[in-house]
């Protein structure tokens, strides 16, 4: 017996906005709701890329676009037509317990708190010194690092890292004259996060962060901006380099740690999995994603119009296009 | 040498009274440590079920409001000409009920709205157009219609949201307060039996998410565990108990089995995921991986109780069988396994009770995900309800906090109803010799 | 009274070696005073030791003893002498113990029980048992008499097997007592009637031998009034074998009787014979009370 | 198909133990009664009822455990050898025949059309084969069951070994299922220990397994040091298990020794519902209610850094789900201690609490400390309650009030997301499902010889 | 033998009417045959009923009875007649027992121990029991000895408990046997080394009575032997009631002798009287033999 719902696998970030539109694509359409897991955008991938066939997921949802060593592992499992889907942008937010105080970071507070290396006062690279925020920035209060954020399964940590780690990275110039001469080091120096208990890796479920932070206020959680939207009563965000992630800030692109967000489809799957072609048109819609989409209810911060009638036309022919 | 018992008799009367008091208060005060031990175990059981009850009870009702809405084609979305099933099915249900609430309250702006749609649940658009499909004659009508509300508005008419809280920290704001007591004084709100609850699967919306699908997740998870594990653990009980040799295997296997039924069932979890997802190539998230994974576990235990059951029924009564000349095969099957039917029953319903209540091995074998339609067979992805329950605690969204409530009291309901059956099945079967 | 004991020194701590090693009495067998040996027996034992726990511990030394027909043979003797033991080897119920060995031979009838060719299913239903305490299956009664007759494929119609059930009740003394409630469980009667069912159930099968392990020890005395009665009857039709440990009953209902101690058959003779004039003096002290 | 297949031999098997146990019927009403057979001829029909089903049933399961790698060699044969030859992957081109059969793929290679069609040629072909094979043989089976028939052949002897050989199958399996799947544990936690010696697992300090997933990718270093994990798992047990050694055993000895028949059959039942209680909601119950509140409480008190998801609300909580678990282990070995030796010490003139301190405490002492070990292999082994209310940083600490994570919560960390055996982290959560199986294990094989030691006493 | 019985009615069947409801025989308690009551007695049954199962089933009926000082009482009977259900009365086991109640008085040296006033914890002190299975502690030998002496702060320094260990096991006849090995545990002893065991236990706390229920039932002829030689010795200091299952036993070691039938106390008289001359019909066949 082959498969007749539709298997979604992928990010936690697009995992809510994911489960709203199938949950409306079973109920107004004579298909089944879409399985969604939730894995991590890179879990996520990597079992997309298994092959192709009943056993393996027809869509997988990331917090970021597909790398080229994940096109490469799909090309060699025999996935090779994939169509990419973006839906809109999502901003990665610091935020911390409406208790506590609200913080005020630059990218590279961000980078001196939860680095792995960071450059002493002589710019030689140490294992990171710092205990509390106080110590990064003599303005931060007096708590201890604690920063709840994903495991590397996850797109967020993967965004997070190149974004706001590398973005604070950067700030130091012999750090950026490193790119050129040494990029595989520089790349190490600038994405990994502290092993010391100061990042501590919450597991792929973004609402036990925000769950977690209401209950400790000394924590900074790291996640999309969907989840503070919906629990905008327990946990504020951080404001980084003085702007505050809002809709428009991150729409605009103002907020400097915001992404796009995707999910690939296995075109080889459309024409066996009943409902497929469907629920990307349902996904793609302007219902769901546009400007007044029921998804903006839920925090998906939409795509510009002109973006989103690519992005449509892709959904609606959905020929491959990586 | 002194006669020390001759001395002991004539003092005895008076000690023995000496050290009475002392001794009796000692009696009273280790009967009160026993006392105080066992209230505390049960005073935290009446903690902990009744602030599931108390948190979880009011899942079962709902709320609605009352609006008037008008089905005419053009709010609708209705082409003119035929009106074919699909259409009807696909119409815009939800610009009607928004338009009938939007006569209800004045507002103004692209906030206000969202505030006041949020009062009504995407399942009321459901709901309409079943009603309109079953029977079309109802357009270009107008009628009064209870909708089902949103989650928020039903949190805070059953009184779950906290108003004295600062307006900043809450999600039901003093504006949606307002037009509530206006929609409440107008008497278009009521409170109804949550029918939701009992027959959906899962959802986004906590006024719509219902445990039905996680049920049926569970009902195929354990009959396949059942199908499986009971068979298996009866006849190889029997064989161990009444015909494998006695000796150093036996007592190896013995032992061996007695400690699985130890074995923590998370490295059950991890098997599962080794064996029958990775190399038997088995569906995720399917009850039949769960019941596989669940009945290695039951097995054990199951294996354990029916050797017990075997053990306890009275040698006398095989005796007796091979005394008139039945055979070792007749003496077991017609003697020994119906009389320890009920006892290896009981440890089967047992098992499979641990087994209902199991988490951890599912969440490795992916019947985790989010998953809205039932389940129609053991081949299709399901969730359990105690994955349900897991999930649902994680959810933000206050609603699901008593969803989560409710669904621990179904499933202490269905652990006790198993639990009482096999007392009931020990007692009605029990035989005395 | 309390004095002549402590002014004579105990029978059994001067006389009696203390039991030891396997095999400690290889040639001695034919020490059994008395007569072990009858005319046309039914069963003949011959020579038979019988192992415990693989050989480790003995349990029956080289005892030969014959079972007449139409009589009732008693094996009386302090407990742990191996009446038990041996009376179990005639049916061969010793088989479902682990570890238990009995060589030397038994017949019935000729036929050596122990042979590669014996079907045991068959023995069983020649020598029939009565177990120390009542066994009756958790069943009705009838179902209880119509067990074993149809096991074996014995009777067939219906209204046979009522008249089997009938004429089993009858011979066991429970007919009047049972014969408006055959459907109701067995396990609802009485001590006693429960020992007479287990005999009924035992004469269904029509078998040539019965053996009764203390079939009277869990029953009142009222009750055991009863089945020794019942037992008076038997022999008119059976032999029977009965192991007691009590000598009043031994005296009571056997024609003869066989004297154990520490798995020595010492002294068998007729049960007049034993009580009155035994000759060993083993025997003597056993009955004169000295020990047990 | 197969099942109408099934439905087939059941109904062939039927037939073949009503002829059979017919004509046996009518043997020996012609020779002179039943007694003129071995057996009785239910026997002589189960027997020829076997002979049929048996045979027809093991080829069946041969079949379909063969059939497909059998098909595949053959499709697989008919491949031009201009396609093998270029490299490919084999298997991917078979799994592209079967999508191509089964239409999930459209395709316009001849060959991969050709293929096709010849794979769903011989899968019908080796369909009706086994069809007619299996149905024939069922009914070569029923004639010779009831050819068998007759005085001489000892039916119930064969039916029986038929018997016992399924009862011996079936204790083979349900053993040999649990070796085989141990193993297999074992197996992938070798592969870890190939990539990370064994004694960095058993002696590191540092926990920090999430490691790269792709090599463009800045994962953690990929510590694997297991004692942080352990000490948390062993910080959560031994709060749970001052909590429910004394609770428990105290309630053991007041309900064996003191309750009224009444009181115990209320009171016993009650305490086995805190058994029953699924675990998840014992640990929603902690995450929610009881950690806020210790956090709550210990600042009140001037405790700074309590962690919201302290060991102790884990521990606090799996305590009391082990409260049963102690005290009907206990209860069980104080009422085995024989009434003798309560009434030696009664007859003497102790009182009661004397009696059990001085005599069934200490004579049940072996048995109580096997139960609490039971117990704690049990807490060790507990998942959710800690998944939910305790943490996941790997602290190496003795303060019960930091979080801490545990063996359990770390398997189940390192499996959610990624599920290719093909890195260490992965192959960690094996690496740590062994040793907490051998763990387990160990205080269980422990425990178990220390209660059996104590059972021999007084049996 | 057995025509013999076939030709006369049973005696039980005829004469003994069956047991039934409770209080079946309310003033027939006087019917008791022999001598009951002795001058100064250490303790005094009077009219004592015992039930069990909350009154459901009478175990002992009106029995009136006393218990002389440096005496042994048997008490004989077949199974079930209540014998250990009424020596258990006289220190109080029975109150272990759930359901049981006990009527009528029982006195110790003039005072009722069922009165509210009475400590168990001093009774027993008075009045010690020896059971029928040996049940030493699992302890060391010598704190089997000094277990009850310690808890009722009877004797407290070292030394004296060393002499009081000593003077136990030397009454008991053990000392010599485990001197050497007092502090290994009690429970590698022999059954019947356990069984002295238990006695100087008892002793240890000089008791005035000591009940003994069947002490030697479990034990080889040979331990029997010597527990009943203790018997003998200790009668010299304390009052002694000691139920037996062996007529033999009760005339070796007793001075007076206690016949029970169903909870009935039928005859009472000095042990020679009543084995020699026994008056009551029930106790003549019980003790020719035609039951039990
Ligand atoms: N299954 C067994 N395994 C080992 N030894 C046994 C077994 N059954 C009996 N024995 C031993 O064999 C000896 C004889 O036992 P048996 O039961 O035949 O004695 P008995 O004369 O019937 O005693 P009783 O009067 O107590 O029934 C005893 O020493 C006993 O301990
Ligand atoms: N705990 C109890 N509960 C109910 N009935 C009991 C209890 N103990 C004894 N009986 C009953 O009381 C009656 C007398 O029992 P008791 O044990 O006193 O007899 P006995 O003379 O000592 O017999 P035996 O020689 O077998 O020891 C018996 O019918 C017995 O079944
Ligand atoms: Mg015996
Ligand atoms: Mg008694
Ligand atoms: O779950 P992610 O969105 O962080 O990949």
């Amino acid at each position: 017996a082959s498969r007749d719902y539709i298997s979604i696998v992928g990010s936690s970030t697009v995992f809510p906005f994911a489960t709203v539109v199938a949950e409306r694509f079973g109920r107004t359409t004579a298909f089944a709701v879409p399985k969604i897991e939730s894995t991590g955008s890179g879990g996520g991938l990597k079992l997309f890329c298994a092959g192709i066939g009943d056993k393996t997921p027809d869509i997988t949802n990331a917090s970021r676009k597909i790398k080229a060593s994940e096109v490469e592992l799909c090309a060699k499992n025999g996935v090779n037509d994939i169509v990419e889907i973006k839906i809109g942008y999502d901003g990665i937010v610091l935020a911390n317990s409406k208790k506590a105080q609200q913080f005020q970071l630059s990218l590279r507070d961000v980078y001196n708190g939860v680095a792995k290396m960071v450059p002493d006062a002589n710019g030689n690279l140490i294992e990171n010194p710092y205990q509390t925020w106080q110590q990064v920035n003599p303005a931060l209060p007096n708590i201890k690092i604690e920063v709840l954020g994903p495991p590397p399964t996850s797109g967020t940590r993967d965004a997070f890292a190149e974004l706001a780690l590398e973005g604070g990275c950067k700030t130091y110039p012999e750090i950026k004259a490193l790119k050129k001469t040494d990029k595989q080091k520089y790349k190490a120096v600038c994405r990994s996060v502290r092993e010391d208990g100061g990042y501590i890796e919450a597991g792929e479920n973004d609402n036990l962060i925000v769950q977690k932070l209401a209950a400790n206020p000394n924590a900074v959680g790291v996640f999309g901006f969907s989840f503070l939207e919906e629990n905008a009563d327990k946990v504020q965000p951080s404001i980084i380099k003085g702007i505050a992630p809002t809709f428009d800030s991150i729409g605009s692109g103002e907020y400097p740690i915001s992404r796009s967000l995707f999910f690939y489809v296995k075109e080889d799957h459309k024409d066996t999995v009943p409902g497929l072609q469907e629920y990307v048109d349902a996904f793609t819609s302007k219902k769901a994603i546009g400007d007044e989409g029921y998804l903006t209810d839920r925090g998906l911060i939409p795509l510009a119009a002109d973006e989103w009638k690519l992005v449509r036309s892709a959904g609606k022919s959905l020929t491959p296009n990586l | 040498m002194t006669d020390i018992l001759n001395q002991i008799a004539k003092t005895k009367q008076q000690k023995v009274r000496a050290s009475l008091a002392k001794r009796k208060a000692q009696e009273s005060r280790f009967r009160y440590y026993g006392i105080i031990s066992i209230s505390a175990a049960i005073l935290f059981l009446v903690v902990l079920l009744s602030a599931i009850v108390s948190q979880g009870y009011t899942a079962f009702y709902t709320t609605e409001i009352k609006l008037d809405i008008s089905l005419d084609k053009e709010t609708l979305d209705l082409a003119e000409g035929e009106l074919t099933q699909q259409a009807l099915f696909q119409a815009d249900y939800s610009r009607v009920l928004r338009e009938a609430i939007k006569q209800e309250i004045a507002i103004s702006g692209r906030k206000e709205r969202k505030a006041l749609y949020s009062f009504i649940s995407t399942g009321a658009e459901y709901d309409l157009r079943d009603m309109v499909v079953a029977q079309p004659s109802l357009l270009g009508q107008n009628l009064s219609y209870w909708a089902q509300a949103g989650d928020l508005f039903n949190q805070y008419n059953k009184g779950n949201v906290d108003a004295s809280v600062e307006e900043g920290s809450r999600s039901f704001k003093n504006q949606q307060i307002g037009w509530y007591k206006q929609l409440a004084n107008e008497g278009r709100v009521r409170t109804v039996f949550n029918r939701n609850f009992f027959t959906n699967g899962d959802s986004r919306d906590a006024e719509l998410a219902g445990i039905w699908g996680a049920t049926v997740g569970s009902f195929y998870t354990l009959l396949v565990c059942f199908l499986i594990s009971f068979p298996i653990g009866v006849a190889a009980a029997t064989y161990l108990e009444e015909f494998a040799p006695k000796n150093k295997w036996t007592e190896m296997i013995e032992i061996n089995i007695n400690n699985l039924a130890a074995v923590p069932s998370i490295v059950f979890g991890l098997l599962g995921l080794a064996i029958f997802l990775n190399l038997a190539d088995l569906p995720r998230s399917a009850p039949l991986v769960g019941g596989l994974v669940l009945s290695l576990m039951t097995l054990p235990t199951i294996i354990i109780s029916s050797r017990a059951a075997i053990k306890a029924v009275p040698p006398s009564i095989k005796d007796a069988a091979l005394g008139v000349g039945a055979s070792k095969v007749q003496s077991v099957t017609h003697h020994v396994l119906p009389v320890a039917m009920p006892g290896m029953l009981t440890g089967t319903i047992i098992g499979m009770a641990q087994a209902l209540g199991e988490t951890a091995p599912l969440i490795m074998i992916g019947m985790v995900a989010f998953i809205v339609d039932v389940p129609q067979g053991p081949l299709d992805a399901a969730t359990a309800l105690p994955v349900q329950i897991y999930l649902w605690a994680e959810n933000p969204e206050k609603g699901f906090a008593e969803n989560t409530s409710a669904a621990i009291m179904v499933l202490l309901a269905f652990l006790a109803f198993m639990n009482t059956c096999a007392v009931l099945l020990r007692k009605r079967l029990e035989r005395r010799w | 009274m309390s004095e002549i004991i402590r002014a004579m020194p105990s029978p059994i701590m001067a006389k009696v070696k203390p039991k030891s090693s396997v095999h400690h009495r290889t040639d001695e067998s034919r020490l059994t005073v008395g007569v072990p040996f009858i005319e046309n027996p039914r069963m003949a034992v011959r020579d038979v030791n019988v192992f415990y726990d693989n050989g480790v511990k003995q349990a029956i030394n080289h005892v030969s003893l014959d079972i007449g027909e139409r009589e009732v043979l008693a094996m009386i003797g302090p407990s742990g002498c191996g009446k038990s033991t041996l009376l179990r080897c005639l049916n061969r119920m010793n088989d479902t113990v682990d570890g238990c060995r009995v060589t030397g031979s038994i017949t019935l009838d000729g036929k050596d029980i122990y042979s590669k060719e014996q079907e045991i299913v068959e023995l069983r239903s020649q020598v029939g048992m009565v177990f120390q305490r009542p066994n009756p299956f958790p069943k009705s009664i009838r179902d209880n008499i119509t067990y074993g007759p149809k096991l074996h494929g014995l009777v067939e119609a219906r209204a046979d097997l009522d008249l089997l059930v009938e004429q089993s009740l009858t011979k066991a003394g429970l007919w009047n007592e049972v014969k408006d409630r055959l459907d109701t469980p067995a396990t609802g009667l009485s001590g006693g009637q429960q020992q007479r069912l287990c005999i009924a159930r035992t004469i269904a099968i029509s078998p040539e031998v019965i053996l009764m392990d203390e079939p009277c020890s869990a029953l009142d005395p009222i009750a055991t009034e009863v089945i020794e009665e019942l037992i008076y009857d038997l022999k008119q039709q059976f032999s029977i074998v009965m192991v007691t440990h009590s000598m009043q009953q031994a005296l009571r209902v056997s024609d003869r009787t066989a004297y154990f101690h520490l798995g020595d058959l010492i002294e068998v003779n007729s049960t007049q014979e034993v009580f009155h004039n035994p000759k060993h003096r083993l025997t003597t002290d056993y009955i004169s009370g000295r020990f047990g | 198909m197969n099942s109408l297949l099934l439905v087939i031999l059941v109904c062939i098997s039927v037939c073949a133990y009503v002829i059979a146990s017919k004509r046996a019927q009518q043997l020996a009403s012609a020779n002179g009664g039943l007694r003129y057979l071995h057996s009785r001829p239910s026997y002589y029909g189960m027997l020829a009822a076997i002979v049929t089903a048996l045979p027809a049933l093991l080829i069946l399961f041969v079949w379909s455990i063969s059939s497909a790698s059998i098909i595949q060699s053959l499709v697989m044969a008919g491949v031009p050898d201009s396609v093998l030859s270029d490299g490919t992957n084999h298997s991917l081109i078979y799994s592209q025949i079967q999508h191509v059969a089964s239409g999930i793929k459209v395709t316009d290679h001849a060959w991969l059309i050709n293929a096709s069609a010849h794979y769903q040629h011989l899968l019908a072909l080796g369909d009706n084969i086994k069809f007619a094979a299996l149905i024939a043989l069922a009914v070569a089976g029923l004639i010779f069951g009831w050819k068998l028939v007759g005085p001489k052949l000892r039916a119930r002897p064969h039916v029986e070994s038929v018997m016992r050989g399924f009862l011996l199958i079936c204790s083979i399996l349900a053993i040999l299922t649990t070796f085989g799947i141990v193993l297999s544990v074992l197996f992938e936690a070798i592969r870890f220990f190939n990539i990370i010696p064994l004694t960095d697992f058993l002696f590191g300090l540092q926990w920090s397994p999430q490691v790269a997933l792709r090599a463009d990718q800045q994962g953690a270093s990929g510590a694997f040091g297991f004692i942080p994990l352990l000490t948390g798992t062993l910080m959560i047990s031994f709060i749970a298990m001052s909590i429910a050694a004394p609770i428990g055993l105290m309630s053991a000895i007041y309900l064996a020794e003191y309750a009224s028949p009444r009181v115990r059959s209320i009171c016993k039942p009650l305490l086995e519902v805190l058994a029953g209680i699924p675990t998840v909601v014992y640990g929603f119950f902690a995450a929610l209610v009881v950690a806020p509140l210790i956090r709550d409480s210990a600042t009140a008190i001037g405790i700074e850094s309590v962690s919201s998801e302290s060991a102790l609300a884990a521990g606090l909580i799996m305590g009391v789900m082990i409260i049963p678990f102690v005290s009907s282990l206990s209860d069980d070995v104080i009422t085995a201690v024989p009434q003798s030796l309560r009434d030696g010490a009664l007859s003497l003139g102790a009182t009661r609490s004397e009696t059990i301190k001085s005599v069934v405490l200490p004579a049940a002492l072996p048995g109580v400390v096997g139960g609490l070990l039971l117990a704690v292999s049990r807490a060790i082994g507990e998942t959710m309650i800690v998944v939910m209310a305790a943490g996941l940083s790997a602290n190496l600490t003795a303060n019960p009030f930091e979080s801490v994570t545990t063996i359990t919560v770390q398997i189940v960390t390192l499996l959610i997301g990624d599920q290719e055996f093909d890195s260490p982290k992965t192959l960690a959560a094996f690496a740590l499902g062994l040793s907490l199986f051998v763990v387990t294990l160990a205080l269980n094989f422990v425990a178990l010889r220390i209660v059996k030691k104590y059972r021999e006493q007084y049996d």
